[in-house]
């Protein structure tokens, strides 16, 4: 609804200052940035770098998502909550953090479970989606979204000291479906809280997340799409890999889709939308 | 020594893949030279003499199961043939498992 | 001073949870972060993210030095500091920040520029030390008191869109001299100040050295020793290259050191400690 | 095109080393293949052919600068004899600037 930015002010400036004089970054740069709108959904392990990353870059608008409360064993890796808010709902927690750190920064809360009946209706308001959830229902139906609304999704996740970090819908680039058709079996699916995780992890690969929206959405370098970075944490070693473009058949993006309106992703995938809920499955 | 031509190959698991490998992360393997080595081959292979943990979560049918990516030289196999790529000497093949946790 | 901790409490067990599950971590692995104490040499752009990561795992003791006041052009990069803050010493605003997240992280400030008078005192009670600085003879000077107090010191370093990462006095790796020997000549020398840098590119290399400190601490994994970690955020890339191991007439590390005491390393350099006093200088 | 061998390899620049060879970050070079290609001979080749900013920034003598780090297929040329090191088909060399900011 609001006007877009044509100037940057005193405090932009004397903020951005370092950033701003970035090789093809600059004044337009910043501007962009000050204009885009950008969701986060999950508030936990990488949702909470890449808020902090990307408010403190100067991202205008960024929408938080998370059904769950802040619990003492978050502490470890969402870094943006605190003990004084355990309790309080993640999304809310983030947004008082995130408001220390820039003030400048417009931010609206979504404290309830995205789902296929409120999914368009949210994501409509954004320019690009950050996936940060944990779980497998949430991460199908926020490709399918982001396909239909033609967002890009740029998709992190972690377990134990391993990571993982794409850019879907995006370009010529694939959706989570081209790589995934099928969803895996249920007992193959670990979650960070029955397999665990390390805060350094989700911290690396959740301001990588941040720096490849802030690449879409400035138009810097060349954005993580058709491409999967792997991190193996316990080595310190990535891999660069070449995944598929889109696949010519895919239900969702190719040019005669199947599906045109989001499904029952819990159902899809034999599992709930809720990493506590799952029953402790291996692997 | 000379003799039976060999088919040196490298293996890699990795975010949890491993697990069903006897953790082991990297093998070199030599495979019988004489013979082609498709993927399909090398996965029947790998079940009959590596697979240590529940098949189930490797294979599904004649293919790996859904949620495991295989990369062959740091690319997607569906670039490549998928099943049917055959095995050149010193490819690396790379089994991973698909993370969703956050 | 203190004796180790022998028996985490109930308040480590709910907190560190879903790292505790960890596979070769466990509640050894935990109590020897609580028990650790590691020195952040800088909080800036590095520190900032790698303080918040060490003090959320669990590490016991951390040490912050900076000689710097926060000011309004940290804010792009360097997220513990916020506006409330300004004017106020870096380590001062970071330990607040810090305290807020994990109260039970006993956090000493160095508010002062680290040179050889008062370095090899500062150093000898810490473990681990991290590198986080942001200028050239802070960085040699760092790696010869490591050497002569046998200290590991994970070294992280960005600059634009790129950044460096590797563990230097470590086993059988190498030293900062052994992989340079002599000082680049000062008009090669660029800092963040005159180059810029993106704060998401700081956030990814600092949360990896919160990782490698935790890996040398905790006994994890491969730690990151004769190996560069080389970034590329532009391209969303990372190579992994193999270093030299010790040099055998390194002037430091090797059997007959040369030098055995710290050495003037501003002179050494030919450019100042301090990234403000430096002349403008290119690439 | 038959006739004269080529030695392909790959330059490759990072971390600012690229802005002083007209910020190409990679390059594919054909090199004549009839004569033995050292780095320190490749060296000389890239100042006379693309090194378009000042000269001192990249080397020093016959060699590079201090704080340019050169690594042949991933590995410290100083683990494989430096200037001496003889370019062999698809090498890639890469020249990566030291970065001390933070
Ligand atoms: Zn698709
Ligand atoms: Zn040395």
């Amino acid at each position: 609804g609001e006007s877009a930015h044509t100037k940057l002010n005193k405090d932009d400036v004397a903020r951005y200052s370092r950033q701003l004089i970035l090789p093809s970054f600059g004044v337009q740069g910043q501007l962009k940035l000050k204009n885009s709108s950008v969701l986060i959904v999950g508030l936990g392990g990488l949702g909470c770098p890449a808020a902090q990353y990307l408010a403190a870059a100067g991202c205008g608008n960024l929408g938080l998502i998370d059904y769950d409360d802040v619990e003492r064993s978050n502490f470890h890796r969402q870094i943006l909550h605190s003990e004084a808010r355990c309790g309080m709902s993640k999304a809310e927690s983030a947004r008082i953090a995130l408001l220390e750190l820039n003030p400048n920064c417009e931010i609206r809360c979504h404290s309830r479970l995205l789902y296929s009946q409120n999914a368009m209706h949210i994501l409509r308001g954004y320019d690009v989606v950050l996936d940060c959830s944990d779980n497998l229902p949430t991460r199908y139906l926020l490709s399918d979204a982001c396909v239909m609304l033609r967002k890009p999704l740029v998709s992190g996740s972690a377990l134990k000291m391993d990571g993982q970090l794409t850019v879907y819908s995006y370009g010529n680039g694939p959706c989570y479906r081209c790589i995934y058709p099928v969803p895996p079996p249920p007992e193959a699916v670990t979650n960070c809280g029955d397999g665990g995780v390390l805060g350094a992890v989700t911290g690396t690969i959740g301001a990588m997340q941040a720096l490849e929206a802030i690449k879409v959405i400035v138009g810097l370098g060349d954005v993580l799409a058709g491409r999967l970075l792997i991190f193996d944490g316990s080595s310190g070693t990535f891999r660069n890999v070449r995944i598929r473009s889109k696949r010519p058949n895919c239900h969702v993006c190719s040019a005669q889709p199947i599906i045109t309106e989001l499904i029952d992703y819990e159902i899809f995938c034999g599992m709930h939308a809720t990493d506590k809920n799952n029953p402790m499955q291996m692997l | 020594m000379m003799g039976t031509p060999e088919l040196k190959i490298i293996l890699e698991f990795g975010a949890g893949a491993e697990l069903l490998f006897g953790n082991i992360k990297r093998r070199q393997l030599a495979l019988d030279g004489n013979q082609k080595w498709t993927i399909a081959n090398l996965l029947k292979w790998m079940h009959a003499n590596i697979l240590t943990e529940r098949p189930e979560l490797f294979l599904q049918g004649d293919t790996v199961r859904p949620g495991i990516l295989v990369l062959i030289n740091d690319t997607d196999w569906e670039l490549l043939g998928e099943l049917d790529y055959e095995l050149q000497p010193n490819d690396n093949v790379l089994f991973i498992s698909t993370l969703h946790g956050g």
